[in-house]
């Protein structure tokens, strides 16, 4: 039991971490694009890691096993990236400015235009 | 340790959330808010989450279900909105 | 709902990932709730089966198990490696847009290319060509374009390609 | 269990709900005879359970659940008077909407039923909080009848109506929180059992909550200065929906008389008449504000209105003066004032009709086709309203001054009820000469009321000659009425007793 | 917590009040969902907070007072539905009258706005 | 028979001519007539009875609340009355048949005629105060009908307001002194009133009585300074100043100053008031008469004049005086109504009243002309006729009295003057009309009137003539009874000579007479020197002065009521924090004893998202979209408020709604203008924060102040009965489906109407679809992103799923139809965005409005089920079942209650989103026009 509760705090503590670094991604990253890649760490790997945590601490509580957490995670799996695609389109739509060293910025208005 | 944990854990979300909140009001563009925003609908799936934990009751989970789904729904009308300006054409 | 199309027979994995979803939100496994669960996956594809254009199938589901697992290891390692660009000096990062000539055809495996490609830390899809022969991809730091691109493509899009028949 | 009390409440929901499905949904006409059917059906419940409350008060349980736990309907001789009188102006007001406005918009039936469905819950619910909800029912729809018909006036008006009263459902909200928050109950009869006993330290705190109340019922009572809403609303809404509307303000009245009769009433301990203070000047400037009004007034539809905002402002004033004594009268003076201003806004809308480009405004115009006969309701409807003999106005009018016998309350409640009663009559024998007298040009318009319409305005009118011939009988009723205020509570309160006494045998 | 909890209602209460005073049907509608915000947290206060107290028997030891949150449900519920009135109310009165004024034409813009509308 | 029947009779009266009018004028007359008529055979009949110093009395309790009795009395008084309206009425009605042209409408004028009748002979007859007032309004209508009968001319329409307006008022005072004495002595009966004199003198407030009623005698008996409606009144047809402006209506008020003589007189305030203003109503009656052109105009002021009189008479108070006042009354009617018939007949004849123009007529219709001229006589109070004898009675009372002390000389000597003065215009009216040379451009060549026209006037000329030689033998007990009832049951000594002998009254008349040729002959000069004044219209000035009255208000109005809605938030806003900050002062302490909950990060951090956000709303509420997005963050926070303080329920709901809220303000953003412009002037700015921070920290307050005090509550009975009783475990639910389903019920029911009406406006909504956004950006061409499609699709059954289970928990655990209805609302709507309103409008084909119709229908047919069982709307009902295979399952009503919440969530959220989706799609709209 001990170990479960082990494994919980350690899961938490990645949740957590990943958390705080998606955040601090949004918060330091220099151009939008880039920020752009911040939640979806939070989104995998911080959620996930929260999600296990909680899959654990149940099933050590003594209520049988819970996994409906993983209901979230299929949510968050399907719905994270598309929520990235619509924030690209809508930057590129608007025209952002990458950050000028950008690799490939001449291609933005092809990409724009979806071609 | 499992109770401390969650309060640590809970606080770097609770950080997590003001950096955000610092992203939003800073923007500089409408899209960095949105993306912001939705950033915090992540911060507060995990933060009701470790609620459920830190009560020791499952009562909040679907909670967390209905923002991960919900979320979503809000920040791509606000997208659609961006692109196209009518959210259902 | 009336649909015009109603089909009676949900597709297998409609089926199977809603009784899941059932069981997994119910948490429990009493017949009642089996039975229940049973309906329910039925019914509501049924009864929305209107609203649901067609899409490709998964031929090979075990394949896609198996793809699963390859996007859960790379969404940790490559969570550890932007952890350490992001908290890094980000001045150092080499950020690009980079396009991804595509051998998939359908919409279906095509999005879950892009999701897949999102979904690992370090490059999200932005946007894919009218003809859906490109996909385009903002990486957060790109060492090499084309390694990058062959990646990819041999990562994911063979593996995809292969779970779709396509 | 009495199904006869909750009836004013689910015949109209029912009606209602029958029409948004098919096959009533689409079909006017059947709609229409429904909602003749449906009304008449109200009226004649009501009738029939005011004959019952007039003997025995009734007390309907929803859900069977005991008071002060689960909600109550409380029907005694107030509410189930103010119920009547809804059915009675609502019957007339539909069959006059029958004749055109059924036609200019959508849901109008369905819309006009659930409006009576709000108006009836909220005069006999038991339940502060369940009044809220009541208050919204009537409220939403109001918002949906005003914009019936479509304009520029109408939406312009609206908008005003609508972020003053969202205001005020917030507070009301407030109010209900806060003295949930102290007391504890949502009962109005268990409140005013517990208000008595409220530490001193939380009295301070209900007594807020308690005044919010007062803003929330000023608002929809049009108590100034809340009533910038009203003759805004009046001049724009649909004939029929401003005759409905003649009914709303006295849903504020009646909780007004409800709240701060019962529960903050003579028997409130600390807390005993605390709105009579605020009312006090307030009433008086609601009349003094209607009066000039009237005075000022450019149409027939803004006269009205501010002819209801007098009314409001002596219904208020009769609730505070001479010591709450004046009730009585202040009930007669209600039913009366509000089905005639209610047949005024028909009126109105007909001579705006027959007098083509000039409207209703007080201008020269053409002559109307239909000049005799609403000539004729006109006279009738303007010396009852301005009150004068021999209609029901002088009635009520002669005892709110009979009821002052404090000569410093005189000196106010006198004077403004005279001198509004002379401005009135200035405004009414002006806008009538100038209506129907002024003319230019021989021929009149081709426009003609239909009978329908012509029926509704006879029928809201007669009621004035017949309150006045039956003014003996009404005014015993009014005045029992009135205790019931006080009366009712107690009877609620020892209910509650029983059902207690019930809970810890069981336990 | 208390006192922070106060805090944020009486914030929350004053900005949505400050924006219902605005010219503007949106900024209004959104002062009065600010406001409605309030008020539930308000009418949700007057149980009383409690943590790791739902009012779900079997559930946790203590139960908070149900009865407000019934309450704010309730209000929740109407609020919605009044707030989309207003909405397509805004958006009707600026079909109908031309601009997003509450009043509907205010007259020292009017001029200004008839331009604009020919422009767009 | 009994009196009721001689108001009833002549009330009947005023709808025979309106059914025989058809039937020709004649007849029409005939038949009118009858029941005046019988109404004076039943006065007649009592003549003896009264005669005799018996009351006749009749009472029926009508509204007791108010002490309003029907009750009429006929005592000498009144019979003298009731013999004069119905009297002189029956005259007039002979006279106008000949008076109204064929064009006119003889039905509506006798209809009005006999309305007026009824309330004059109601009033005299009236033996209660109330009921006195009653009809005394009811005269105040009738004569404005009367008055207003020709409404195409203009004078008329003003002259019959001014009327009204000033009797109207006297009215009101009136009531308010009927009142007082109502209140004084516990009852309005006029037999109790009478004997209560001396309480009604004593009171603190019988100064306020007296002038309250001497203010409803005044402004009916045209006193000063009341008189300038009546001259204006003269615009009535003349039938009608012959009846009202000479016998009746302008009598009331001396019949109410008789009536009230024994309660009110007898002070010096009454001597004061009442006689002051009747010697000046006299004079200037009198003067004001000489100089009008107008016949009609000259016999109104002499009117005024002639009421002066009998008021002087009535203010001198001594017991003589009243008996020439009711003496004069008498005389005046006659003579005063004959004068005005004879002008209605010149005017009839000649087509003109202007006796600039009238000349000479004496050639064209002798006979009427000396029956005006005995008239006119009668009225200058020539000798032989009644006129004379009522002057002389005045006299000699004006010589009786004393009150005004040293001064009391003064009186006689004014009321010389005029009486002078009714000489010179009575001589005017003779000379100026008869003879005076030849007619000046009359209209019409002038001749005698029909034959029965002239009968009225032979009639009252006939009684001038025989009461001036045989006044004892004709009215002597008319009077005598009369007079006993103004004095209060006493008669004094006095005697009705032709010839008194030379005394001082008797020489005061030489003096007039003589005085009277004098002012006639130096009328020129006369009207030269009045012509410095500038001629005063007092129908206009009353009319300009309610128009500028009215343009005040108006202006006040308009600076009060805007018409802004800001204005009224306001001021709703002020009296918000008035109510409040009140109460909240007497508040000692603000923080109660209740142990409070510690503070942890993320509170704090909550809070921190929640203030910050609400503020910056407040900042940027100018940037549309982003105040959506800080509109979201503070709903997330709230949610996650819920969820910590123990209300999962509530931030369940929380969630879903603000995602639908979020929708719908995004579509209205789009068809809102895309920038806001600052509409706040920065004064406006200040007063605003200033507010909405006084009231956030009142309602700041309060809230803490609530939270940190103990209460008691009743919530413990849900705790321990929601699953007992209610079946369920979530308490939060089973209060919403069951303990208080009714609020649930309204609920939904607030739902659906706004559905309803949200549907109402959308309906012909024309919007302009923008081709760009704010920064002119085109939109982009991609109108439904592949992958969003794919998704989207992806998640819609999951997302059901959901919702199914979401509703099958609430009863027990977080959840319910409402939450679930709005899950798959939102992922219906999901679908609209990813996939269009048209593509989606081809596919589904549900009728919302059917889907909110059958959810309030189940949750109606939920409450009445439970009648079947006699139980009371909505009394919940739940087993649970045992099902082999399945095991026991919970059967509950509330279940079927909330599949009822369920569907009308769904219904209208749909019916509201996608209607409003479809608006740009107008091309598809299928909504109905409203127009
Ligand atoms: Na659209
Ligand atoms: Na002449």
């Amino acid at each position: 039991m001990i170990i479960l509760e082990y494994l919980t705090v350690i899961f938490l503590l990645i949740g957590g971490f990943f958390l705080l670094v998606g955040s601090i991604g949004l918060f330091r990253l220099p151009d939008f694009y880039m920020r752009l890649h911040a939640p979806t760490k939070a989104s995998t790997l911080g959620i996930g890691s929260i999600l296990v945590a909680s899959i654990i601490f149940y099933s050590f509580k003594g209520d049988g096993v819970s996994i409906k957490e993983f209901l979230i995670t299929l949510f968050m799996f399907l719905t994270a990236p598309i929520t990235a695609h619509m924030l690209s389109k809508a930057a590129l739509h608007v025209r952002q400015p990458p950050r000028p060293d950008t690799l490939n910025i001449d291609q933005l208005e092809n990409i724009r235009d979806r071609k | 340790m499992l109770e401390n944990t969650v309060l640590a854990v809970s606080a770097a979300i609770g950080v997590s959330l003001l950096l955000n909140l610092w992203r939003f009001m800073k923007g500089p563009h409408m899209l960095d808010r949105i993306l912001a925003l939705d950033t915090m609908y992540i911060n507060a799936i995990a933060l009701i989450v470790l609620l459920g934990i830190y009560m020791g009751s499952p009562l909040y989970y679907e909670g967390a279900l209905l923002i991960a789904m919900l979320g979503f729904v809000s920040t791509s009308a606000v997208c659609k909105f961006i692109l196209r300006g009518d959210i259902i054409e | 709902m009336t649909p015009t199309n109603r089909s009676w027979i949900p597709s297998t994995f409609n089926f199977v990932l809603l009784f899941v979803v059932w069981l997994l939100l119910t948490n429990s496994f009493t017949i009642g709730n089996i039975l229940l669960a049973t309906f329910l996956a039925w019914g509501i594809p049924f009864l929305i089966s209107g609203l649901q254009s067609e899409t490709s199938r998964v031929k090979k589901p075990l394949k896609a198990a198996q793809y699963l697992f390859i996007l859960l290891w790379d969404i940790i390692i490559s969570n550890v490696v932007v952890a350490r660009q992001v908290l890094g000096n980000t001045h150092h990062l080499q950020p690009g847009f980079l396009a991804i000539p595509l051998d998939l055809t359908d919409p279906l495996p095509i999005t879950l290319l892009a999701s897949t490609i999102s979904l690992t830390p370090g490059t999200v899809s932005t946007e894919v060509s009218v003809d859906l022969k490109t996909l385009y991809v903002h990486a957060l730091n790109v060492d090499d374009e084309q390694i990058l691109i062959a990646s990819i493509k041999q990562r994911y899009e063979s593996r995809l390609k292969e779970i779709f028949g396509c | 269990m009495n199904h006869l009390t909750i009836a004013p409440i689910l015949i109209p929901s029912i009606t209602a709900i029958l029409m948004l499905l098919p096959p009533l949904a689409e079909r006017i006409v059947l709609q229409r005879w429904l909602a003749w059917v449906s009304f008449v059906l109200l009226l004649a419940a009501s009738t029939a359970l005011l004959l019952q409350v007039d003997q025995q008060t009734q007390v309907y349980l929803l859900g069977g659940w005991q008071p002060p736990f689960g909600i109550m309907l409380l029907a005694d001789r107030l509410s189930v008077m103010l119920v009547t009188l809804t059915a009675f102006l609502a019957l007339c007001a539909c069959l006059y909407g029958s004749a055109h406005e059924e036609t200019t918009g959508r849901f109008f039936y369905p819309l006009f039923m659930f409006q009576v469905m709000g108006i009836n819950g909220a005069f006999l619910t038991g339940d502060i909080f369940n009044l809220f909800v009541f208050f919204e029912v009537l409220l939403i729809a109001s918002y949906a009848l005003l914009v019936h018909g479509g304009g520029k006036e109408k939406t312009k008006a609206s908008f005003h109506y609508i972020t003053l009263n969202l205001l005020g459902s917030a507070f009301f909200l407030i109010a209900l929180g806060t003295l949930y928050g102290t007391v504890g109950t949502l009962n109005m009869a268990d409140l005013s059992a517990k208000v008595p006993l409220l530490a001193a330290e939380t009295q301070a705190i209900a007594k807020a909550g308690a005044l919010l109340l007062l803003l929330v019922f000023g608002l929809k009572s049009a108590m100034m200065p809340l009533q910038f809403w009203l003759t805004r609303t009046y001049a724009a809404a649909a004939a029929p929906v401003a005759a409905l509307f003649a009914i709303m303000t006295k849903v504020g009245l009646y909780s007004i008389y409800r709240v701060f009769g019962g529960i903050f009433g003579d028997s409130a301990g600390d807390l005993a008449n605390i709105a009579t203070p605020w009312i006090w000047p307030l009433a008086i400037a609601t009349l003094v504000f209607g009066m000039l009004g009237a005075i000022a007034a450019p149409s027939l539809r803004l006269l009205t209105a501010n002819m209801v905002l007098i009314s409001v402002g002596t219904l208020l004033l009769s609730f505070v003066m001479n010591g709450g004594q004046s009730l009585a009268a202040g009930l007669y003076y209600l039913m009366h004032s509000t089905l005639v201003a209610a047949a005024l806004f028909l009126l109105a809308d007909q001579i705006h009709v027959q007098r083509g480009h000039a409207q209703d405004r007080f201008v020269v115009s053409r002559p109307m086709k239909q000049a005799g006969i609403l000539g004729a309701f006109y006279f009738t409807a303007a010396i009852a309203i301005i009150g004068l003999p021999p209609l029901s106005g002088f009635v009520g009018k002669a005892l709110l001054l009979q009821g002052v016998t404090d000569s410093s309350e005189r000196i106010w409640v006198w004077s403004s009820l005279l001198i509004s009663s002379l401005f009135a009559l200035i405004a009414f024998s002006r806008a009538g000469t100038s209506l129907f007298w002024h003319l230019s040009g021989s021929k009149s318009g081709t426009e003609v009321a239909k009978l329908a319409q012509l029926v509704a305005i006879a029928l809201l009118l007669l009621a004035s000659p017949l309150l006045t011939l039956f003014a003996g009988p009404v005014t015993s009723f009014t005045e029992r009425a009135a205790q019931d205020i006080r009366q009712s509570t107690v009877l609620v309160q020892q209910v509650i007793a029983e059902s207690e006494e019930l809970t810890y045998d069981t336990h | 917590m208390e006192l922070i909890f106060a805090l944020c209602v009486g914030i929350l209460t004053a900005c949505g009040v400050y924006l219902t005073l605005r010219g503007s049907t949106f900024t209004v509608v959104i002062g009065l969902t600010l406001l409605s915000y309030a008020v539930n947290l308000f009418l949700f206060a007057s149980g009383r907070l409690a943590l790791n107290a739902a009012p779900i028997l079997k559930q946790a030891e203590q139960h908070t007072d149900p009865l407000p949150q019934a309450l704010v449900l309730t209000a929740i519920v109407i609020g919605f539905a009044m707030t989309a009135f207003a909405v397509i109310l805004a958006m009707r009165a600026r079909a109908d009258l031309g601009n997003d004024h509450v009043d509907g034409n205010p007259p020292e813009l009017e001029q200004t706005l008839q331009h604009k509308d020919k422009r767009s | 028979m009994n009196l009721y029947w001689i108001p009833l009779l002549t009330f009947i009266g005023c709808f025979i001519p309106l059914a025989t009018v058809k039937w020709g004028r004649s007849l029409c007359t005939a038949a009118t007539a009858l029941f005046p008529a019988l109404a004076l055979l039943i006065v007649l009949q009592n003549l003896g009875a009264v005669l005799h110093g018996e009351d006749i009395r009749f009472s029926q309790s009508w509204i007791p609340a108010l002490g309003l009795d029907i009750s009429f009395r006929l005592d000498g008084l009144s019979l003298l009355f009731a013999l004069l309206i119905l009297g002189i009425g029956l005259l007039v009605i002979l006279y106008a048949r000949y008076y109204l042209s064929e064009k006119e409408q003889m039905g509506r004028f006798y209809g009005y005629l006999m309305l007026f009748m009824t309330a004059m002979i109601g009033f005299v007859l009236s033996n209660n105060l109330l009921q006195m007032w009653f009809f005394w309004e009811l005269t105040s209508i009738s004569s404005f009908l009367l008055i207003s009968y020709w409404h195409h001319r203009s004078d008329a329409r003003k002259g019959a307001r001014m009327a009204l307006t000033i009797t109207g008022a006297g009215g009101l005072a009136l009531l308010a002194g009927i009142v007082l004495i109502g209140q004084l002595l516990g009852s309005y009966d006029l037999d109790v009133v009478l004997n209560s004199g001396d309480a009604i003198r004593d009171a603190d407030n019988y100064l306020v009585i007296l002038v309250l009623v001497l203010l409803g005698a005044f402004t009916k008996s045209a006193q000063f300074p009341f008189y300038f409606w009546l001259p204006h009144a003269m615009a009535a047809p003349t039938p009608v100043s012959a009846y009202l402006h000479s016998a009746t209506m302008v009598k009331a008020g001396i019949f109410l100053m008789a009536r009230m003589f024994p309660v009110l007189a007898g002070t010096e305030s009454w001597f004061l008031i009442v006689s002051i203003t009747g010697l000046l109503t006299l004079l200037i009656g009198a003067y004001m008469a000489l100089f009008k052109h107008d016949l009609k105009g000259l016999l109104a002021y002499s009117t005024v004049s002639h009421l002066g009189l009998i008021t002087l008479l009535l203010g001198i108070g001594t017991d003589l005086a009243a008996v020439a006042a009711v003496f004069h009354i008498i005389n005046h009617a006659t003579f005063k109504a004959s004068l005005f018939m004879a002008a209605g007949i010149i005017d009839h004849e000649t087509g003109s009243r202007d006796m600039r123009q009238l000349n000479g007529l004496w050639k064209y219709m002798p006979q009427t002309a000396t029956l005006a001229m005995v008239a006119a006589a009668a009225m200058a109070g020539v000798p032989l006729l009644n006129g004379f004898l009522s002057k002389e009675m005045f006299f000699a009372e004006t010589l009786d009295q004393s009150t005004l002390g040293s001064i009391s000389w003064m009186i006689p000597v004014f009321a010389t003057i005029g009486a002078a003065f009714s000489v010179a215009y009575s001589l005017r009216f003779i000379h100026d009309v008869f003879f005076n040379g030849e007619p000046v451009d009359l209209p019409k060549t002038p001749h005698e009137p029909p034959r029965y026209m002239r009968v009225p006037v032979e009639i009252l000329v006939g009684l001038c003539l025989v009461v001036g030689i045989f006044p004892e033998q004709t009215v002597g007990h008319l009077l005598a009874a009369a007079s006993t009832s103004v004095l209060g049951g006493y008669l004094p000594e006095y005697h009705l000579y032709i010839w008194h002998g030379l005394n001082l009254p008797f020489i005061m008349s030489i003096i007039a007479m003589a005085g009277g040729a004098v002012l006639y002959l130096n009328r020129q000069r006369l009207f030269r020197f009045q012509a410095h004044f500038p001629e005063r219209n007092e129908s206009q000035l009353f009319d300009t002065s309610v128009k500028k009255l009215r343009d005040f208000i108006r202006v006040f109005l308009a600076w009060f009521d805007n018409g802004s809605t800001q204005r009224s938030v306001f001021w709703l806003l002020f009296l918000a924090l008035a109510f409040t900050l009140f109460p909240l002062m007497q508040l000692n302490t603000t923080a109660g004893h209740r142990p409070q909950i510690p503070v942890d990060t993320v509170m704090l951090a909550g809070a921190t998202l929640l203030c910050v956000a609400s503020i910056a709303t407040v900042i940027w509420h100018h940037l549309r979209l982003l105040a959506l997005l800080l509109l979201s963050v503070v709903g997330m926070i709230v949610s996650i408020a819920f969820a910590l303080f123990s209300a999962p329920d509530l931030a369940l709901t929380q969630l879903s709604v603000e995602v639908v809220t979020i929708v719908l303000l995004l579509l209205a953003l789009y068809f809102l203008p895309q920038r806001i412009r600052n509409y706040s002037s920065p004064s406006r700015i200040v007063r605003d924060l200033s507010l909405s921070v006084l009231i956030g920290g009142v309602v700041g307050t309060i809230t803490y102040a609530l939270m940190t005090r103990p209460f008691d509550t009743i919530s413990g009975f849900f705790t321990e009965n929601a699953k007992t009783l209610g079946g369920g475990t979530n308490i939060v639910n089973v209060i919403l489906v069951d303990f208080r389903g009714f609020d649930t019920f309204g609920e939904i029911t607030v739902l659906g109407i706004a559905a309803l009406g949200i549907y109402k406006l959308i309906a012909r909504m024309r919007l302009f679809q923008l081709h760009a956004d704010t920064n002119g950006l085109p939109w982009t061409e991609d109108k439904h992103p592949i992958m969003f499609q794919i998704i989207s699709q992806a998640l819609l059954p999951l997302a059901l799923m959901v919702s199914v289970y979401i509703f099958l928990r609430g009863h027990n655990l977080p959840g319910g139809g409402f939450i679930a209805g709005l899950i798959t609302s939102v992922a219906i709507i999901q679908q609209y965005i990813a996939r269009g309103y048209v593509w989606l409008q081809d596919r589904i084909r549900i009728n919302y409005l059917t889907l909110i119709g059958t959810g309030l229908s189940i949750a109606f047919l939920t409450g009445v089920g439970s009648f079947i069982w006699q139980q009371p709307f909505l009394k919940s009902w739940h087993d649970y079942v045992h099902i082999p295979l399945i095991g026991e399952i919970e059967l509950a009503s509330a279940m079927a209650f909330d599949l009822g919440v369920y569907l009308t969530v769904v219904g209208a959220s749909m019916l509201i989103l996608a209607n409003l989706g479809g608006l740009t799609s107008s091309e598809r709209l299928r909504v109905e026009d409203d127009q």
